[in-house]
């Protein structure tokens, strides 16, 4: 693989509800932080991806509405419906090409201004399953009880990564819900569908986020020092919910597999200095361990259970906070790619991971992290 | 911020996206749902190669794009692989609480049916349960001409 | 395939589903609405660098990628730049329901402005609409702050 | 530095106004088995794919994820691309780079849409701004009236010059198995048939129809032993520019000036109607049928109908236009893009049977949509240097 790398980033505040703030408001300011902390300007970025979804905007082409807002105008560009980080993935797959030396890739989510459960109900197949009614919250609920009965893996373990995202969003900025809570507050908070209660879910976000990469001459012109791409794979599993074994994620295991055959990573829990994974649900995170390979099928809730994850583990998961502390869902992986970028700069503030070498991103799409997106980055 | 700007209300365009869809179920699924309209059957589809039978019903098989896939008669009960139960109310529900989201194993199959679970007593619901279709009367050839799965 | 070729084929309709949304306007649009709803005035932006104006108003001028935050008083009226009169019939995706035919539409380039933008003219005879003719707003009497404020735009002789 | 890269199978569906004997998965699997068996290739020969339709054409969220039984995405990587109208060639686009990325060696593109389970101008209007434009929108054959009302003005063109587009297309189309509509017309059968949106009648604007169509991107490395005659992707270029409708001039066709300036200028297109033996155009009115080859460079601005009526673009022209018979003749808005680019290719590979274009070695495929947007990809039988 050729190098491309990240030279710039960007993201707005996460917020419950931005208002006042349109689409193309949100991607404005993305973009010019982004194009600033890279020290370029738009003339140097020679095509966009934007990511964006219908659904939740309520519009067919979402994507038109942040034409003028990303820079396009005269260049190359193409849209990504999904999760963000598919969409960076596709970015540089443009620089890989040879066609382009920038691509800026942003995304945008304004959760506030629809209804999850019909926007997530969408998802379901309309001959077979829409009907029923489920929606986010119910369909993971189906995978958690799956997970954590055939694993043994209890609540109070899952409430641990709630506790731990929360706490680790006090030292972002950019998080929406910093909390000090603890694992009994979880455990007691409002019950949604067993056993997923209020401190187990993401939060609505509205939010928007954006990065420039580049190739290696392109890279000299950025003021900061690029964030290579070591590896990246992405994979789906089959549709329908009972297809599944929905205890186990083999697209994560494959997304991933992918990811570390490119990076030359042969021992994930040692060779990943942080990683980003998409804690939707809290009890994601713990699968998404398994799936990623940082600890044995069913090792998830030992793992929380012996802070291997936290900031003073041995590796730690999500100090950005996660999506549990900020759900533009479109945007998530694309957060989760930034805070992975920022820790190997050595750019984040007081969530700094010491000496961060190798920064892992993670990013889902469908009904119960059906379709996975893992990338690595790295000095 | 210019000034104009925090002198203005922000609005606020409430509207809807209201398109009716009518989305065709195919031959496969109309076989399907015709079956279990008129005759209270469920169908599931075989494939030979992969010795798998899939429920709901493929018109090839999703794992080796076999064609030549059988129709298999299931077992109107099946064993519950994982459930569900919403302590919130939506407008999506269509059953009045307590209801379950199920996913039904029926007896023949190997994929799990996604539908619905009813007639249990609040916290009986248990992984590996039997639970069996409660068919409508009045079927009209869809997913909905099952009412629920209920414990047996 | 077991089943005959002249098999019923089935459909399920999504029957009166729907999904509801809440967009913000933003601070330009809001200003615009607010002063149509208020006032029966329309306001454009202004970009610093090109100096184009731009209708409706916006934050970012695309050419030159900055921020517009000068906003310009128009006149009201305008002149037609095409149009068109659609005689078939369609769903509105806001109602559910079908929206009345004909709709005449036009690209009105309002005076004072350096772009087009898309109302529906009152004038339903395509005979009698030619380009270049001028245009102005027809208010409704109740304004909510919103595009159909400007009920539609008669063709004016001046 | 990138993969050389050709397409080396197209597979399309049987196009109609409603495909009732499949749900959509099934439609997506018709397209993709046909691209698989024409190049010889298995599922499990596919490394990754890209699908792409409009969400709101249907009412499916996440389409990548629900498709995965048609288009075969199981542990496999998928992402969706979508774009409007262009969707069809923005899915091409995104194959293309896939592969010469060097990520990925062998890749299926799927684009489709099922325009009978909506309202499809409905679905179109949701596609514009909703605050400000969607109350006196009228979707896509409202757009495109307005642009043709601008043109005839400017150049005086004339609604018999764009008849005879409409009838070239369909003319076109009697030789094409895949097309939906089969019609044998002329031009005073489309200036008789009803006025829809002055000036388009009838017979002037597209259909709207079900379809799919799958493509097969593979790199230099494998292309030439998948297929006798792989088809290049020489380039691509499009400009997605404007977010509001009335942002920019609709004649010209400004996307398209741009794309067709980049496009040529890195494959060295100075004289496109001699330099290309056929074209593929996303054209979904007879008048932008007219008016949009100006655009492409084939003649001057104002110069369209007296092109169109020289017989040029005909089939045994010197460029001939749409040997499949066109959007006119098929609109599966989504697959659209993508069923230009599969006709270019089999043009190329000489697979094009009745309507094929003797000695066909390159070819311009287009995509539009979205707020007057383009797309457009060069194919040619002779790998790049």
């Amino acid at each position: 693989m050729d190098k491309v790398g990240i030279v710039g980033v960007g993201q707005t505040k996460y917020e419950r509800r931005k208002v006042g703030e349109t689409y193309p408001d949100m991607i404005y300011e993305v973009t010019v932080k982004a194009l600033d902390n890279a020290g370029l300007t738009i003339k140097d970025i020679d095509n966009v991806i934007t990511v964006s979804n219908d659904f939740w905007d309520g519009r067919t082409i979402s994507s038109m509405a942040v034409q003028d807002a990303c820079g396009c105008r005269h260049k190359d560009i193409s849209t990504v419906e999904g999760d963000g980080l598919f969409g960076a993935f596709y970015g540089a797959m443009r620089v890989l090409s040879g066609s382009f030396s920038t691509t800026l890739v942003v995304v945008h989510n304004k959760c506030s201004q629809s209804k999850m459960n019909l926007i997530t109900n969408a998802m379901f197949d309309p001959i077979y399953t829409r009907a029923l009614g489920l929606d986010a919250i119910t369909s993971a609920a189906l995978q958690a009880r799956a997970y954590m009965e055939t694993f043994g893996v209890t609540e109070k373990q899952c409430a641990k990564v709630s506790v731990k995202n929360h706490g680790q969003a006090k030292n972002n900025p950019y998080a929406q819900l910093p909390l000090d809570i603890e694992v009994d507050d979880v455990m007691k908070s409002r019950v949604l569908c067993p056993p997923i209660k209020l401190l187990d879910a993401s939060p609505i976000t509205d939010g928007a986020a954006a990065v420039i990469w580049a190739d290696e001459k392109a890279a000299q012109k950025a003021k900061a020092a690029p964030v290579w791409l070591k590896g990246a794979g992405h994979m789906t599993d089959a549709y329908h919910l009972g297809d599944r074994d929905l205890a186990r994620s083999p697209a994560l295991v494959g997304a991933a597999k992918k990811a570390y055959a490119l990076a030359g990573v042969s021992d994930p829990l040692k060779e990943i200095d942080v990683a980003e994974v998409s804690d939707v649900f809290s009890y994601m995170e713990l699968m998404w361990y398994e799936g990623l390979g940082f600890c044995s099928e069913g090792g998830g809730g030992q793992m929380i259970d012996q802070g291997l994850t936290g900031m003073n583990g041995v590796l730690p998961v999500n100090p950005s906070g996660g999506c549990l502390s900020a759900n533009a869902v479109m945007v998530a992986g694309l957060a989760r790619l930034i805070e992975a970028v920022l820790q190997v700069r050595g750019e984040a503030g007081d969530r700094q991971v010491p000496n961060c070498k190798n920064a892992l991103a993670h990013g889902i799409n469908g009904p119960c992290g059906q379709s996975h997106c893992v990338m690595i980055v790295g000095r | 911020m210019a000034e104009w700007e925090q002198a203005t209300e922000d609005i606020v365009y409430r509207g809807r996206i209201k398109v009716p869809y009518q989305w065709w179920v195919g031959e496969t699924g109309s076989h399907f749902f015709i079956k279990l309209r008129d005759e209270k059957k469920l169908l599931g589809r075989y494939c030979a190669r992969c010795n798998l039978v899939f429920m709901p019903p493929r018109q090839a098989c999703p794992r080796c794009f076999n064609k030549e896939m059988a129709w298999r008669e299931l077992k109107d009960e099946g064993t519950l692989v994982s459930f569900a139960v919403p302590a919130y109310t939506s407008e999506l529900h269509p059953l009045e609480p307590p209801f379950a989201y199920g996913i039904i194993k029926l007896d023949g199959a190997d994929t799990g049916l996604t539908h619905l679970v009813a007639g249990f007593k609040e916290g009986r619901l248990k992984t590996g349960l039997r639970v069996k279709a409660v068919f409508k009367e009045d079927r009209t050839g869809d997913i909905m001409d099952i009412r629920y799965f209920q414990p047996v | 395939m077991s089943q005959k070729k002249d098999q019923e084929l089935l459909f399920v309709s999504s029957g009166e589903a729907e999904q509801p949304f809440e967009w913000s306007a933003g601070k330009h649009i809001s200003k615009l609405l607010v002063e149509m709803r208020d006032h029966k005035r329309l306001i454009a932006s202004k970009c610093p660098q090109c100096q184009k104006v731009l209708f409706p108003p916006r934050r970012v001028c695309a050419d030159c990628f900055v921020e517009m935050d000068e906003l310009v008083p128009l006149k009201g009226r305008g002149v037609i730049r095409c149009f068109t009169v659609l005689n078939f019939g369609f769903v509105d995706p806001n109602t559910g329901l079908q929206k009345p035919v004909p709709l005449a539409s036009a690209y009105i380039q309002l005076d004072g402005t350096d772009t087009m933008f898309l109302h529906a003219l009152e004038e339903t005879d395509f005979h009698k609409i030619k380009i270049g003719m001028r245009v102005e707003p027809v208010w409704e009497e109740k304004r909510q702050g919103q595009a159909l404020d400007i009920r539609h735009f008669k063709i004016i002789d001046e | 530095m990138g993969k050389r890269t050709a397409i080396v199978g197209t597979g399309q569906t049987k196009c109609s106004s409603a495909r009732k004997d499949v749900n959509g998965q099934e439609l997506i699997n018709e397209a993709v088995r046909r691209a698989l068996e024409d190049a010889d290739l298995t599922l499990s020969d596919i490394d990754a794919i890209v699908i792409g339709n409009m969400d709101h054409f249907e009412g499916i969220n996440y389409v990548d994820t629900w498709s995965v039984d048609g288009s075969g995405a199981y542990l496999k990587p998928i992402i969706k691309v979508t774009t409007g109208g262009t969707t069809g060639t923005t899915v091409a686009f995104a194959g293309y780079y896939h592969v010469a990325s060097g990520l990925f060696d062998k890749v299926l593109t799927v684009a489709w849409e099922k325009n009978s389970e909506s309202d499809t101008t409905g679905a179109i209007v949701t596609a514009i701004e909703p605050i400000l434009e969607r109350p006196t929108f009228g979707g896509a054959i409202n757009a495109m009236a307005l642009q043709a009302s601008m043109y005839m003005a400017k150049y005086g063109a004339t609604e018999e010059d764009a008849a005879r587009v409409a009838v070239r297309d369909r003319k076109h189309a009697l030789n094409n198995p895949y097309a939906h509509l089969h019609l044998n017309i002329t031009v005073e059968d489309v200036m008789k048939s009803p006025m829809i949106s002055y000036p388009i009648k009838y017979l002037d604007m597209c259909p709207r129809t079900d379809g799919a169509c799958a493509l097969i991107f593979a790199s230099e490395d494998t292309a030439e032993k998948i297929c006798p005659k792989p088809v290049w992707v020489l380039g691509l270029a499009n400009r997605h520019n404007y977010t509001l409708f009335g942002d920019q001039p609709l004649v010209p066709m400004i996307t398209m000036v741009e794309a067709a300036q980049a496009l040529y200028a890195k494959i060295g297109i100075t004289e496109p109607l001699k330099q290309f033996d056929v074209m593929e155009l996303y054209m979904p009115s007879s008048y932008s049928g007219v008016q949009w080859i100006e655009e492409l460079q084939l003649c001057p601005y104002g110069g369209g109908p007296e092109l169109i009526a020289s017989g040029v673009t005909d089939m045994g022209g010197e460029c001939p236009i749409n040997p499949s018979g066109g959007v006119l003749s098929t609109n599966a808005i989504g697959a659209t893009g993508s069923q230009r680019v599969a006709e270019c290719t089999l043009q190329i590979m000489g697979k094009a049977e009745q309507r094929q274009v003797p000695g066909a070695k390159m070819a311009l495929a287009s995509g539009f949509g979205g707020c007057f947007w383009s797309d457009l990809m060069a194919l040619g039988a002779r790998k790049p240097g």
